[in-house]
């Protein structure tokens, strides 16, 4: 009976959402049941939705404890960092709590969760240029890597440092100072050798998912259960 | 007085130069700037997540609670799973958290599953069906090295079954069919490796540059008093540890 | 026995499949969608029926051997040297999420997980697990405390050490994995998943701590930074077959070769369709049109 | 430590690429180099346009939908246009589909401060601010403007404003120009004011996004489209007003020769040691 609960239920039930969610979008028949296709569709993905966000809550419960361990792991080195953490978290949380509640207090107002005030300049002043700033953090790091990945240490190495510089070349607008041939070669190399390249890819991973979704439909992967009892 | 706006943007300028901080070394400044990150994106995902279920559940069970209960009383399933995620914290009943798993995991799945045949397999063939012959003979190359490294690729990927080389013998016209192929699939993805690394290089100078004009360039001062603060701490860093 | 039956039970499928489309086609019932081509569904039952009757026939005792892939075997390497260095092993998965179509790249990162959980189970490594997506903690804390536990190590497992979830936000998650790679020190980085800009983060941040650096996705944007810069990467498809490898189950194994018939079916149509150019085509019906054709009724 | 790996050491070291990578990207924004710019056949197309078709006087509306993080490819775009539009004295009305133009549309008036200073506000050029509705709006704007909304970003009354007595629905305007950073914009305007209306568009759109809307300039629905900071330059320089997008590809072009030029060293330094090794290899 346990087992049934615990490693059977879950699988019948992934197999029967998937079963449906394949039906629900190439089955037809008329546009009635079509119809109730697309609405069992949409069901399907608010399920999801109301899921993930339980599953952020406890997320954020998870950081808590986290911060909180680390806290008393580590003592006072670590504690003005964990609590500006779990600081900022609740209080992104209570703003969030406010405008929910005048949402519904005070509609005219048009407040709501991600509108109250204190919480957008929070979002905006905090939030947004940290965002912005690790995203183009990258621009270092692509630097390093080129220094590090196009050295030539075989004739494949070669071929693709060649390429590289090419496409560098195109890009820029120095580039046509040097040579004005590599703006063309550079387009050629983007849309002849660079779609052929990741063609196969593409399909090679398109199959890899069917393949693993017959593994999930058959009861093979069970990897995402975690404990094997 | 000093406005609110005043030290938004501030904060701004020491957020951005506080994280770029990290690329030179870890420091105490960068350790502030990313659990206040932290910090900010778990209460805005919270936030969201709040934001989600009141679109989706709250709202229309509270505003019109008879449609609700009429048409879309299944709501309550997943919010019932939702709430047995709970029970991860649990030693005896942690597996009551796989429910909820399962739904998502099937709804993901489902969905790769409808999308992958088209987009990942059908579309593709169809896009490298091309004719190998015409009077353009510039057309004809490109075409014919979109095939071949198409299906050069293919072959590279192949995992159960390849012609083998016989020891002493001729290699076979399948093998070197194989073995040619292999190699100009491998030679073929390394040019887009290579294609796709350098193009990606102007991208993200680009948003390093909409980086600077949005925070650096209009607080220049907030931005300098956050690199000398970010530089002292990094130097002492380095000398606390000699 | 059990082969002939899988095969016939396949057989019978596609079979019915193929009778109940054709009394709908002649009674003009529009079966399917107009959304898709028809032939995608067919790919997609082909596929999975060739898989099916390749597991039914490793279940019959029929072995398939799957050639090497190097990052997967890099993978034990790169825990025992860390194990020698006495840093622990990093995994985290990528930012893609499990309820959209990423989530069968998230699953094979979680089967690599496994893998890597057993290995740090049995040579005593310190596993930590970064996460971003928050259905998925659970899972990976079930997975770890598994691996350590069935190695016979349940004192090296602690929750909020080996597996920590970051938020789910994408740049501040990996801003906070960068932070752990580094402060952690760690040994090996290993990375599998659905990886977006991200990806390059956690490479440079492995390299600044010089980790041994394995890595995977089927993303395609990201593939070229893998490639290049990790010590061995996992190319696509590869991701998938690393689950199905470190399950070391012979049946998951052998659905591996349905991802073979998938490429050589997709060679030979590719083939075909550019020799069926050379012909006139039927009514001006080409052999692109056949898969490019839509169920459409009346 | 010999000499080799000691430059290798140095040059290996990350904070010096970064911090050098850094300034070529600052100093050319701060300093243009003015590196010569080949103007493409997209953008000149562009601008020939605006100069044949379009008579002194005109009106044109313009569409401000991206957020603040796509400024830097979009702004020197809207920013070129509107000199090469208010040269030719043509007015112009802004108008915002999203929240986030608003911001946009001051971050962009207060940067292009030197073309807007002879110019008269509610003469030559009006700002409408937000319009909520979506494709809704899009539609009811191309309708009349005064009858989906009747003050303008600043609440002055539509009706007072001189400009807005010259023009209320979308035949009024001889061009359409969307900059966005989303791809759904695009399809409003073209359902909405191209095809029941048949109002020339122009688009300024990300370089990521401009694949997904080529369709349409390839099907005649749109005269053109600049695409990203490239075009922003080129535009620049037909102009002739150098300002970020040149700029930036000058910022682009010191960046990518820097991680060029740390390429080369890497190079020669790993085979300088290689070769070395293998020469002393006996000892």
């Amino acid at each position: 009976m346990s087992l049934v609960a615990r490693r059977y239920t879950p699988q019948i039930i992934v197999t029967i959402i998937i079963l449906l969610s394949i039906a629900f979008y190439y089955l037809y028949i008329n546009r009635d049941v079509a119809g109730a296709f697309s609405t069992a569709d949409k069901a399907l993905s608010d399920w999801a939705v109301i899921i993930t966000s339980f599953a952020l809550i406890v997320g954020g419960i998870d950081i808590l404890r986290f911060h909180l361990t680390k806290v008393r792991k580590e003592g006072l080195k670590q504690a003005p960092f964990s609590l500006v953490s779990i600081g900022l978290l609740v209080t992104m949380v209570i703003f969030a709590l406010i405008g929910w509640y005048i949402s519904y207090s005070n509609p005219a107002a048009g407040i709501a969760i991600t509108t109250q005030p204190q919480f957008r300049w929070l979002y905006l002043n905090l939030y947004a240029p940290a965002d912005a700033a690790v995203y183009s953090i990258l621009v270092f790091y692509i630097a390093s890597a080129s220094y590090r990945a196009f050295r030539v240490r075989n004739p494949m190495a070669l071929l693709l440092l060649v390429t590289a510089l090419i496409v560098v070349f195109g890009n820029t607008t120095i580039g046509g100072v040097v040579w004005p041939g590599f703006l063309p070669l550079r387009d050629w190399i983007m849309t002849v050798p660079n779609t052929a390249a990741f063609r196969p890819i593409t399909i090679g991973a398109g199959l890899g998912t069917v393949v693993l979704g017959l593994r999930l439909l058959t009861w093979r992967e069970t990897s995402w259960m975690g404990r094997r009892e | 007085m000093i406005g609110w706006d005043v030290i938004g943007a501030w904060l701004c300028a020491a957020m951005v130069v506080w994280i770029y901080s990290f690329v030179y070394r870890d420091n105490v400044f960068y350790k502030i700037a990313e659990h206040m990150f932290v910090g900010t994106a778990a209460g805005y995902s919270i936030a969201l997540a709040l934001d989600s279920l009141n679109r989706v559940l709250v709202s229309p069970a509270v505003r019109s609670p008879h449609t609700f209960w009429s048409a879309s009383w299944h709501y309550v399933i997943p919010a019932i799973l939702g709430v047995l995620m709970f029970t991860k914290y649990s030693k005896k009943y942690y597996w009551l958290a796989r429910y909820a798993v399962a739904v998502n995991i099937a709804v993901g799945s489902g969905l790769a599953l409808r999308t992958v045949p088209i987009a990942n397999i059908v579309r593709q063939i169809t896009a490298t069906i091309v004719p190998l012959w015409g009077s353009d003979p510039v057309k004809t190359l490109n075409n014919w090295i979109l095939v071949l490294i198409t299906l050069g690729g293919l072959t590279y990927f192949i995992f159960t079954t390849f012609p083998k080389k016989a020891e002493g013998v001729k290699p076979s016209l399948t093998y070197l069919v194989y073995r040619g192929l292999y190699y100009i699939g491998i030679y073929g993805m390394m040019v887009g490796f290579g294609a796709l690394f350098a193009n990606t290089i102007m991208t993200r100078v680009g948003f390093l540059i909409s980086v600077y004009l949005i925070y650096i360039q209009p607080q220049a001062l907030a931005s300098a008093i956050a690199a000398v603060l970010t530089a002292a701490a990094i130097i002492l860093g380095i000398l606390r540890k000699r | 026995m059990k082969t002939f039956r899988s095969v016939l039970i396949v057989s019978l499928i596609l079979l019915a499949i193929g009778v109940v489309s054709a009394v709908s086609w002649f009674l003009r019932v529009q079966l399917y969608t107009t959304r898709a081509p028809f032939s995608a569904f067919i790919m997609l039952v082909v596929l999975l029926a060739a898989g099916y009757i390749f597991m039914m026939e490793a279940r019959g005792g029929k072995l398939f051997p799957v050639r090497k892939i190097r990052a997967f075997d890099a993978i034990e390497e790169a825990v025992a040297r860390s194990v020698e260095m006495g840093r622990p092993v990093h995994m985290t998965f990528g930012f893609g999420t499990i309820s959209s179509a990423m989530a069968p790249q998230f699953i094979a990162g979680l089967g690599v997980l496994s893998h890597i959980a057993r290995l740090c189970g049995k040579y005593g490594a310190k596993l930590i697990t970064t996460l971003g997506v928050p259905e998925a903690i659970a899972t990976a804390e079930e997975i770890v405390r598994e691996g350590y536990y069935s190695a016979g190590r349940p004192e090296l497992y602690d929750t909020t050490y080996n597996v920590r979830y970051l938020t789910d936000q994408q740049f501040a998650y990996a801003s906070a994995v960068q932070a752990t790679i580094f402060r952690e020190n760690v040994g090996a980085n290993i990375v599998v998943g659905p990886f977006y800009a991200e990806s390059l983060i956690f490479m440079e941040a492995g390299n600044m701590v010089n980790a041994f650096q394995i890595a995977g996705t089927a993303r395609e944007t990201q593939i070229p930074f893998f490639v290049l810069v990790a010590d061995y990467s996992f190319i696509g498809e590869e991701i998938f077959a690393a689950g199905a490898l470190a399950s070391g189950d012979k049946e998951t194994l052998a659905s591996i070769r349905g991802q073979d018939v998938g490429k050589f079916l997709a060679i030979v149509l590719i083939i075909m369709g550019i020799l069926a150019l050379l012909l006139p085509g039927l009514k001006g019906f080409t052999f692109v049109d056949i898969l490019n054709w839509v169920w459409k009724v009346g | 430590m010999s000499g080799v790996s000691y430059i290798e050491k140095i040059l290996g070291s990350r904070e010096l690429l970064y911090t050098l990578l850094l300034l070529s990207v600052i100093l050319p924004i701060i300093h243009p180099l003015g590196i010569p710019i080949e103007v493409s056949k997209r953008t000149r197309d562009v601008y020939s346009y605006i100069e044949t078709n379009l008579r002194q006087e005109c009106h044109v509306y313009i569409e401000v939908y991206y957020e603040v993080a796509a400024r830097g490819e979009l702004e020197p775009n809207l920013i070129a246009l509107t000199k090469h539009l208010f040269d030719k004295n043509c007015k112009i009305v802004y108008g915002s589909l999203s929240a986030f133009g608003v911001i946009a549309f001051s971050l962009f008036r207060s940067m292009a401060s030197d073309l807007f200073e002879d110019k008269v506000y509610g003469r030559d050029y009006v700002y409408l601010g937000y319009i909520a509705g979506g494709e809704a709006a899009a539609a009811s704007l191309a309708r009349s403007i005064k009858g989906t909304i009747s003050v303008d970003n600043f609440g002055n009354r539509l009706e007072d404003l001189p400009l807005m007595k010259e023009v209320d629905k979308a035949t009024d305007f001889n061009l359409v120009v969307i900059a966005s950073s989303g791809t759904d914009v695009f399809a409003y305007y073209v359902r909405q004011w191209h095809t029941p209306y048949n109002v020339p568009l122009l688009f300024a759109a990300l370089s990521v996004i401009a694949p997904s809307i080529e369709p349409f300039v390839g099907a005649k629905q749109a005269v053109g489209m600049l695409v990203g900071q490239r075009s922003a330059a080129e535009y620049e320089v037909l102009v002739g007003r150098l300002g970020l997008g040149i700029a930036s590809m000058d910022a682009q072009s010191t960046s990518h020769m820097l991680i060029v030029a740390f390429i080369g060293i890497g190079n020669i330094l790993y085979w300088g040691k290689r070769l070395s090794s293998r020469r002393g290899g006996g000892k």
